[in-house]
């Protein structure tokens, strides 16, 4: 186990306390889940179960749980197509979540959508999206509309760091300030865009900073603390429901795994990799914190990796023995 | 007989708007220059005295924010109407309208709807030259998931905004800036013109000449000149360009044998090759007395030459002087 | 006989690209992830290496910068070879495409030229779903100012890119996703196939077969299976949509009497109408002896379910039927 | 005439001397003439001897003539819609630009452009634009090409306020910088997009903030005032040139006429314009700046008015007895 100093918890004294030991064990175990659905995921897929492509979240959990825990239910989501990990941080069901991506007709969207399309709108997930930067201009619709609604409701976009090079996030970002709409811009920063690596694609040190030239409040914190993401969307979103608008939230963290099923991923190196999944995995962090902290003991957080995995069986099994979508529907649900 | 009474298209379209946003809070209106300035064709002016700065949204200009902004709010229980200032222009929006808009229903296996609708004035003639001249709608026409119509009268205008904003799908309302002066008899009592709805707009023998928009009206000054030299036109307006009514089309082709699909878009890839297409797949086939023929934009940019820009597009003479050769068996 | 010399796809555009690279310092590469990772096809492996980074140029994801990019670079001087990752995305490049690059040069009194080649990966069939398996290719047909070509072999990739990089205009170039891989005769040498040079790809006797890119070699599987049963499809392969070499298609028309447009883009608003309306306004309407047919993807997004994808678009089976009811008056 | 303070003078001392007096009277001259060839253009549009219509820049020509005078020959411009007074300043002939908003064969564009749309490539003037920030993205490609070509050229892009919120603006001002390519954008905020006050489309201060979002430099000057202009486009351009790349320019200046032909002007007061005409015109301001530098006489001052109407009377002249193109033409020019 890793080392981790009494000074950190301290300065975690107070996230702590107000979650409580219940919801912070819980976003331990959801960490897990995440885990587990994408290890399945990628067995799956290298097993010739499933067609078409993945992206993989692993490394990323605490961005997605973090954020996902600083929401209030009726809020909004809209994710990217990195977005297995942001839909179950969310509350999506892992069965229809496998289900889906295994093109079943049980899954959140019959099999039509597969990974990159998960969304379960009856919790006000809008969907992941294939396109980067597809669901930017799209939060600005629904922040409208919670405003003319007069709702109390605020929505979270979260994308990569790709994405904030679209023209859509300046577009987006403007607009969503002129107008103090309660949106959540969070930038999940992986460090690459498939290939590109930030320092190459940006020619500034945070995208964060990019919040000024919009006039909205900007913050980059450690993506792999879920604590830390937590607290700056919790504040982007208590503002938001202030009404007095939009904040663009940048948290740093790093993928595990290649792009997508086929990358080779020569544009970076096994050590920097390794350095990250040694030192920085937010699994492992974070269960120390919660052991240190007397949250969970050590056997607790022993079993949880375990418990991720029989859940993720089970959904494996209810997909399995979930029907394929009949041709006889091929025309189905184009239009309403 | 009571005098009908009279309205311009962009009266009609306002009236049609003015009366959805005074019956459902859910309507409202966006984009760039619509309030204060009232669009750049006037078509909304007076709304933002009317119903406010909230349901009558200015923008930057950021199209692809625009289209986003409709979908995001449709996505989420409300009825927008965007409006693309020019109908090139949507050439900036189109990820939001091609992979969002018309796609997420389907993608996410029926569960959500897009009931958006997104104005936008096509066409040339007012020396606007090639960047605000466009007329793309078959691009549209081409993405399942959108509806597009295309009304060429202020009666239908009215009637089919309506009957847009009350579908529950992404909706392409491509209007005509030469149009926007043009008047005709609109009720003033709501009513709806249903989406899909092909309407024969003349009756005729002799050759079934298929247009769209500003090319409805054309067709018809060239059918009246045509009656003098007995030559019976048939003129239908598809009004609903997807999802289309082809059947009275397909009818209409039986009764004439013969067929012309007349628009403004560029010929080459347009509209035209869908009519001509399901006309020569269908029944109609075995009636044919002649080559389906279209008259079309020219494959070029629009010329800001205003004697180069008539020149690029049908006009009355040319559909007279293309449909005669089809009866007459000139071609 | 010497062993003919195979590549895939794939290779034999890098193989061009690569030969281009080598004998014009003009030409360069710029897209996303088309450097160390090669592209994400592949079609750029190794050229980072070899040419390096200034003409390789990896950007960040701005669809509208690329696109951009090769506009200014082309109007001064420069021979820009952009690709587009999966063709759905440049639905963020169209107005640069098709308001800049297009019209520039008309709008300019034909005093510019943009010679820029977009390289951009069309299709269905790997299970990418709706939003990376666009087949968009007549949005561009219906743009005056651009060239569209589609190649369906090794051979032809080569050569048509070639071509397209030697043409002073710009030029949309479809390549499909499931065609990389598949193997043909490439010769080491340079050589170009022109553009706007419709190709014959099998005689036949009974139906005209006009296909595009992955369709050909579809067609040309269902062909031999029809030659069992007697019936001889003659296979059409356009190669380049726009400029449109019509000629061999209305000739062979003229020789079969029947003609089946075949494409993987959605049927409506697709460029089968295009083909369809040239032929049926064309001196072979009169030797036509039953109705001109398309079979092209189905009025939906293409879904990620495997099978529900496979019946979205055209596969062996169905132009088997299709073909062989148009032979045989069953429809 | 205005007052102006010596102290202004000596802040402009340098300038003055190092541009010397034959350029800044030819600048000031310049100015008029911008100024001639729009009001008669109006006048011509108000005949109805043009169709279509038009954007006019008076009030403007400050920026469009700074701007220029600090590029040097061979540079390159793209500018737009409202570039009138841009191809001038480019150096481009009256008489030819004339003609082409008359629609004639004899125009830069053969008629086919008209008033949005003239260029000259011959002087690497790559056109104005209709497409609000349409020319932002070709910008980038210039800037490439000059990089690879290895010349020691700079590309000038000329936008307005409102096109700094077009994804476009964004896409390319970040591969600008990412790449140090040598461009200068120029954004002259006339105060309005349209009808859309800066004040309602952008919650900062300035726009030339945008610029570190990018990590280029970025600087706002009086748009009314060409030696602040050419002072800035000057140092951007120089900073192009030393190959350090690209900055964002910033003219603060004001429309006097409707944004295009049909334009009721209900968004703003007549007051408003009336003060930014009686106070801060750039050609009274400028005309009275050589007066007291003693550049030019008060007698020259004010003879160069009736200078540059007589030389748009020629290129009326020329024009209306230039022929109309053919229409047996009209395939010309879409395919090289
Ligand atoms: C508009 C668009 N361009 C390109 C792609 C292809 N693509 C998919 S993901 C990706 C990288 C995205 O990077 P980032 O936004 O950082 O997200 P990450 O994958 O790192 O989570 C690219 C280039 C796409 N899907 N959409
Ligand atoms: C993409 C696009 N959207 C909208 C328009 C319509 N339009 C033309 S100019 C203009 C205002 C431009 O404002 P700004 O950039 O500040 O330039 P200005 O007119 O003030 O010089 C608008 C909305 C256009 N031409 N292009
Ligand atoms: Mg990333
Ligand atoms: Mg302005």
């Amino acid at each position: 186990m890793m080392q981790l100093s009494q000074d950190l918890i301290q300065r975690y004294h107070d996230v702590i306390e107000s979650l409580g030991p219940e919801a912070l064990k819980e976003m331990l175990q959801a960490m897990h889940l995440i885990r587990a659905f994408e290890e399945r995921a990628e067995q799956l897929y290298m097993l010739g179960k499933v067609h078409g492509t993945m992206h993989l979240s692993i490394g990323q959990e605490a961005t997605a749980i973090g954020a996902a825990n600083a929401m209030q239910d009726g809020d909004y989501l809209l994710n990217h197509h990195r977005g297995h990990g942001h839909c179950m941080a969310w509350g999506s069901d892992p069965n229809r979540m496998m289900a889906e991506f295994m093109g079943r007709e049980t899954g959140y969207c019959r099999g039509r959508g597969g990974s990159m399309h998960i969304a379960d709108v009856d919790s006000n997930n809008l969907g992941a999206n294939g396109i980067v930067a597809g669901g930017i201009p799209i939060a600005v619709g629904v922040g409208l509309s919670i405003k003319m609604r007069r709702t109390n409701q605020v929505c979270l976009v979260i994308f990569g760091d790709g994405a904030a090079n679209e023209g859509a996030f300046h577009e987006a970002l403007n607009m969503a300030s002129i107008w103090a709409l309660p949106i959540v811009f969070l930038c999940e920063n992986n460090q690459y865009a498939m290939s590109m690596p930030v320092e190459k694609a940006f020619n500034i040190e945070n995208i964060s900073q990019r919040a000024a030239a919009y006039g909205l409040p900007g913050i980059t914190v450690d993506g792999n603390d879920p604590l830390a993401v937590y607290s700056a969307v919790s504040e982007a979103a208590a503002r938001a429901r202030r009404g007095e608008g939009a904040s663009l939230v940048e948290a740093k963290t790093y993928r595990y795994k290649g792009h997508s099923k086929s990358d080779k991923q020569a544009y970076r190196s096994r050590e920097e990799v390794r350095d990250w999944q040694d030192n920085r995995d937010p699994i492992l962090r974070f269960a120390n914190l919660l052991v240190l902290a007397g949250v969970i003991t050590e056997a607790e957080a022993a079993t949880m990796r375990d418990q991720a995995i029989a859940t993720i069986d089970e959904a494996v099994e209810f997909s399995e023995n979930s029907p394929e979508p009949s041709v006889a529907d091929i025309l189905d649900g184009v239009y309403a | 007989m009571p005098e009908l009474r009279e309205l311009t298209y962009a009266e009609a379209l306002r009236e049609g708007l003015r009366q959805l946003m005074a019956e459902d809070e859910r309507v409202f209106l966006i984009g760039e220059d619509i309030g204060v300035y009232g669009g750049a064709f006037g078509v909304t002016a007076g709304l933002l005295d009317q119903f406010g700065a909230e349901r009558v949204i200015d923008t930057p200009i950021s199209e692809a924010g625009i289209a986003g902004a409709c979908i995001g709010a449709a996505l989420t229980g409300m009825r927008p109407v965007g409006e693309i200032q020019f109908m090139d222009f949507v050439t900036l929006s189109m990820e939001q309208l091609v992979l969002q808009a018309a796609k997420v229903r389907f993608m996410f296996g029926g569960k959500a709807s897009v009931p958006m609708v997104l104005r936008m004035p096509g066409g040339s003639g007012t020396g606007a030259a090639a960047q605000h001249s466009e007329s793309l709608e078959n691009w549209f026409v081409h993405v399942p998931g959108l509806k597009v119509v295309m009304p060429s009268t202020p009666y239908d205008a009215k009637g089919l905004i309506r009957a847009a904003v009350a579908d529950n799908n992404p909706v392409i309302f491509v209007e005509h800036k030469l149009l926007y002066k043009t008047k005709g008899h609109v009720p003033e009592a709501p009513y709806s013109v249903p989406l899909s709805q092909t309407q024969i707009v003349r009756e005729g023998t002799h050759l079934t000449v298929v247009a769209t928009s500003i090319m409805v009206s054309r067709a018809l000054q060239a059918a009246e000149q045509l009656a003098d030299e007995g030559i019976q036109l048939e003129v239908i307006d598809p009004r609903t360009l997807k999802p289309l009514d082809d059947a009275p089309i397909i009818e209409s082709v039986k009764k004439t044998g013969r067929a012309l699909v007349v628009h403004e878009a560029v010929e080459m890839g347009g509209f035209g090759g869908e009519v001509v297409a399901r006309i020569a797949a269908s029944e109609a086939f075995d009636y044919l007395e002649a080559p389906i023929r279209r008259l079309a934009g020219l494959d070029i940019p629009i010329p800001y030459n205003r004697e180069l820009e008539y020149h690029t597009v049908p006009q009355v003479e040319s559909i007279v002087r293309e449909a005669r050769k089809l009866v007459k068996g000139e071609y």
